[in-house]
């Protein structure tokens, strides 16, 4: 659906992503708008960003999106196609991955994120989903996190039902006091803007805001009273040349 | 030396009620034929293990063969969730299910443990996650070099473990290549297993990333063209996403769910495609 | 994303007085020429790691640039003793040299355990051999979910890894193949790495049973064609096997040895052949 | 050498080794007689033989002896090549290959072998011998293990310097008090015939005798006091055939 203002909420979010990621870093990737974002960055300003895949694909260098973490096309131009094993122990735990994406069922406001259960108790809870995968090591050993999600007061909320992957746990200190290496999340992008973790309390803090974005709504959106900066950065719309390259990845993709 | 057989005797002879099963493949070479033919073959009370439980167990959670799942992600890859394991575990139906629910990183470990006759892994993960005090299989353990703590899964060593491969040769060499994902390790931590693969060769020419399974490693091989459908065998089949987005609504209901399995499987003949 | 440069500027920038490092290449692709090219520029201190010393290190312990030495195995393969490192260990000669023994498959897991960013790692072994009484690196563990006591070995961690590959591209990322041993542990598990390779080619296309270590995960590629002489790279040189027969009588005499040293590596260029 | 008889006695115990591996079996194989022996068994009575180098290749199928573990024809040939870890944590240790060869420097009467150090203390020996390799673990978790030594006094010693490789330990029990899961060394394959372990003692016994080897050499060549079987068993000489086998490999193996 594309508003208006010439661009899709998801657009943007996707946009905002891939703005996030340098060229040369070493990016692992999940399927949905981490994978268009890290394919636009690729076509875009960073020709030699990384991408790993948990299916054991690393320096994939598909020419669309791929429709699975475990699409052809991913071992087909990857400079290493490995076991999956090995993609969690030798490149993932010790620390060689500088990005790693996350999604949310719910996410609080220390960034500890959800998707295992929802309501009722875990052996028989009122919405069981997905689980894990492999965003528990990810949120640990990655050098940062980003995280992608729609913001909503269901979603964004004061305390987790289940912790899948920590964030900054009860808060400043926690990530340390677990053994965590990675510094954690340090932005939630949202269909709003993008949160930013306060460094003394590592509360999300909303730092930005997209074009037309309300603090009102950033309000209304979130679950738990959050903070929202004095003066938000005003996140620039998708460039011409960005909504271009990311149609074209998704034109050249059918079914994604 | 494996025996090369039917679909259908390799699994009457490999799979048993009550067994402990693991049928992997990551997104790529499901063995979703193997998994049909186990439905059909009504075996009851098996523990499934899969890192990703996708299509294949939600079928076979839905026709009851499940008594538990051990699992690290379970959702239909970019569709949404798997309606018939969400049913079993929120409601019970068509049994309860147990679950033994862990992370990718653990479960890959946990095989590797397996593969290489050890009864536990060593991971930096899980610290700090809901998953420590519900799953028994996670345990702390001590470096005994630097006293860190660090996190131990036990092995996983299935009674049978199915996959589906490229080609195998005549005497049971199995050869499979594109994402192998924790195939090779699936099969070693097993006591049994079940190959099917896309065709039988006379010789399995090297190819690049290919991992082999030597035939002595291996238990019973079956020829399934397209025996990984709607998953995909690369080089040979394509993956059916059509198929994976329409699934959300035929699992989402009961009654569609199951005129889908007498329609697809228990009517369908060993190896046909469904 | 690694540097491509010459031999002498990837051992100047990457080896230092008191590092630990490690050449790895299990009877293939030993990175003899990089070897020389450590003794040339005369660094001291060096704790050597190598699961089989092989000629090499006979050579660098020869001329006096080790203080330690790790391995599993310090034989010359099929024709008998590596005199340079007996003459060190039993008469301390040229200087002593302290030793960190285990097996092969203790060191395997060593690297292993350092490539994965974990402090140890566990196997079956060791048990009722001597070593573990004289080896700090062996401790015992128990399984937290069996009970069962296993061996821990600590991980790892070269300051220096140099390996050598038949290939890498332009932008550095590395291809070998063939008997790859432990080469990619032994990168992953180091600070920084130094990969001679026999040519540099604007694409690696795909070979069987080829590992491929990513630019990114490498500090400097050299080009050495020839580089592993003695030894040899599968599909571009073949195994000097008369070098390492007249190996014995060369080692096996200090003055020998030393007129050997002068003539080929101290009075050779980086990356002749030797 | 060749002797009054036609062969030598490298060929005798090379032959001796072949004929105690049966088709099918798996074998993990040294340089030296054991690679001599796995090949002539390959060539002659057990062509599905699975020949396994600790330098990771499986099923190899070299057409000439191998020069070192690592010569390329073992990854050319094999029916899969994997890495050193691999080898060691997927293969050998969880018990999957059910013979394995290794030679001593010294051997015990338990069965014990020591590559490690002669004379002298640890630190500081008088000989320094090449040490462990593969050994410790090959004897400890293949299905059996088989010895090929020459010997000598200096070589079947009474108490071995040092313990490298764990046959019986100190007698019964031993190998399942320290948790090793395979059945230890059944046979030592000499120069002069094999030794099998008492059932009862775990003592190695001289129950077989190669052609013209008098009970009192066994005595003299051994340097503790070794029981001889009441009536040893008499091993056949090398066959033509096994002995033109044997040597076509060497003659297409220079250098080995």
């Amino acid at each position: 659906m594309t508003s208006m203002t010439g661009y899709t909420a998801d657009e943007m979010m996707t946009v905002t992503a891939a703005r996030a990621l340098a060229d040369g870093m070493t990016c692992f990737v999940g399927i949905g708008l981490p994978s268009a974002a890290a394919n636009l960055a690729r076509a875009t300003h960073a020709p030699h960003l990384v991408l790993i895949y948990e299916s054991g694909t690393i320096g994939a260098k598909p020419d669309r999106l791929p429709l699975s973490i475990g699409d052809g096309i991913l071992a087909q131009t990857a400079d290493a196609v490995i076991s999956v094993p090995e993609i969690f122990n030798y490149w993932l735990q010790p620390g060689r991955i500088d990005v790693g994406f996350l999604g949310a069922a719910q996410i609080d406001k220390h960034g500890n994120i959800n998707s295992t259960i929802v309501g009722g108790d875990y052996a028989r809870p009122q919405v069981r989903l997905p689980g894990a995968g492999g965003a528990p090591e990810i949120a640990a050993s990655c050098t940062e996190v980003i995280v992608i999600v729609r913001q909503t007061p269901r979603t964004f909320v004061e305390k987790v039902d289940f912790i899948t992957s920590v964030g900054y746990g009860a808060g400043p200190g926690d990530r340390e006091r677990l053994g965590l290496r990675g510094r954690g999340p340090q932005r939630i992008i949202t269909d709003l803007g993008v949160l930013t973790p306060d460094p003394r309390t590592c509360e999300f803090t909303m730092t930005a805001l997209f074009p037309g974005v309300a603090a009102e709504t950033v309000s209304q959106r979130t679950g738990w009273d959050v903070a929202i900066a004095a003066a938000p950065q005003a996140v620039p719309p998708p460039s011409p040349a960005e909504l271009a390259a990311l149609r074209d990845l998704r034109a050249a993709s059918p079914g994604v | 030396m494996a025996e090369i057989v039917s679909l259908e005797e390799a699994i009457r002879s490999a799979v048993r009620d009550g067994d402990t099963v693991a049928m992997e493949g990551f997104t790529h070479l499901i063995p979703f034929a193997a998994g049909h033919e186990v439905i059909r073959q009504g075996r009851r009370d098996l523990t499934l293990i899969r890192m990703t439980p996708d299509l294949i167990y939600d079928q076979l959670i839905g026709a009851g063969c499940a008594r538990k799942l051990v699992f690290s992600w379970g959702g239909n890859p970019g569709v949404g969730s798997l309606h018939r394991f969400r049913d079993a575990v929120e409601h019970g139906w068509p049994r309860p299910l147990e679950i033994e629910e862990h992370s990718h990183a653990g479960m890959a470990n946990r095989y590797v443990a397996g593969a290489a006759g050890l009864p536990f892994a060593v991971l930096r993960g899980y610290n700090g996650t809901g998953l420590v005090s519900q799953t028994a299989t996670i345990r702390q353990i001590t470096c005994p070099f630097t006293g860190e703590r660090l996190t131990a899964v036990a092995a996983v060593r299935p009674d049978v473990t199915v996959i589906h491969a490229q080609r195998a040769d005549r005497d049971g060499n199995v050869q499979l290549w594109g994402i192998t994902g924790v195939q090779k390790e699936a099969v070693l931590s097993a006591q049994r297993s079940v190959v099917t693969v896309e065709e039988i060769v006379a010789t399995l020419d090297a190819r690049p990333n290919a991992v082999v399974l030597p035939s002595w490693a291996v238990s019973y091989v079956a020829r399934v063209p397209n025996g990984a459908h709607p998953s995909y065998a690369l080089d040979y089949t394509v993956r059916d996403n059509d198929y994976y987005v329409a699934w959300d609504a035929i699992a989402r209901d009961r009654e569609t769910f199951g005129r889908w399995l007498d329609e697809n499987v228990h009517h369908a003949t060993a190896g046909s495609p469904a």
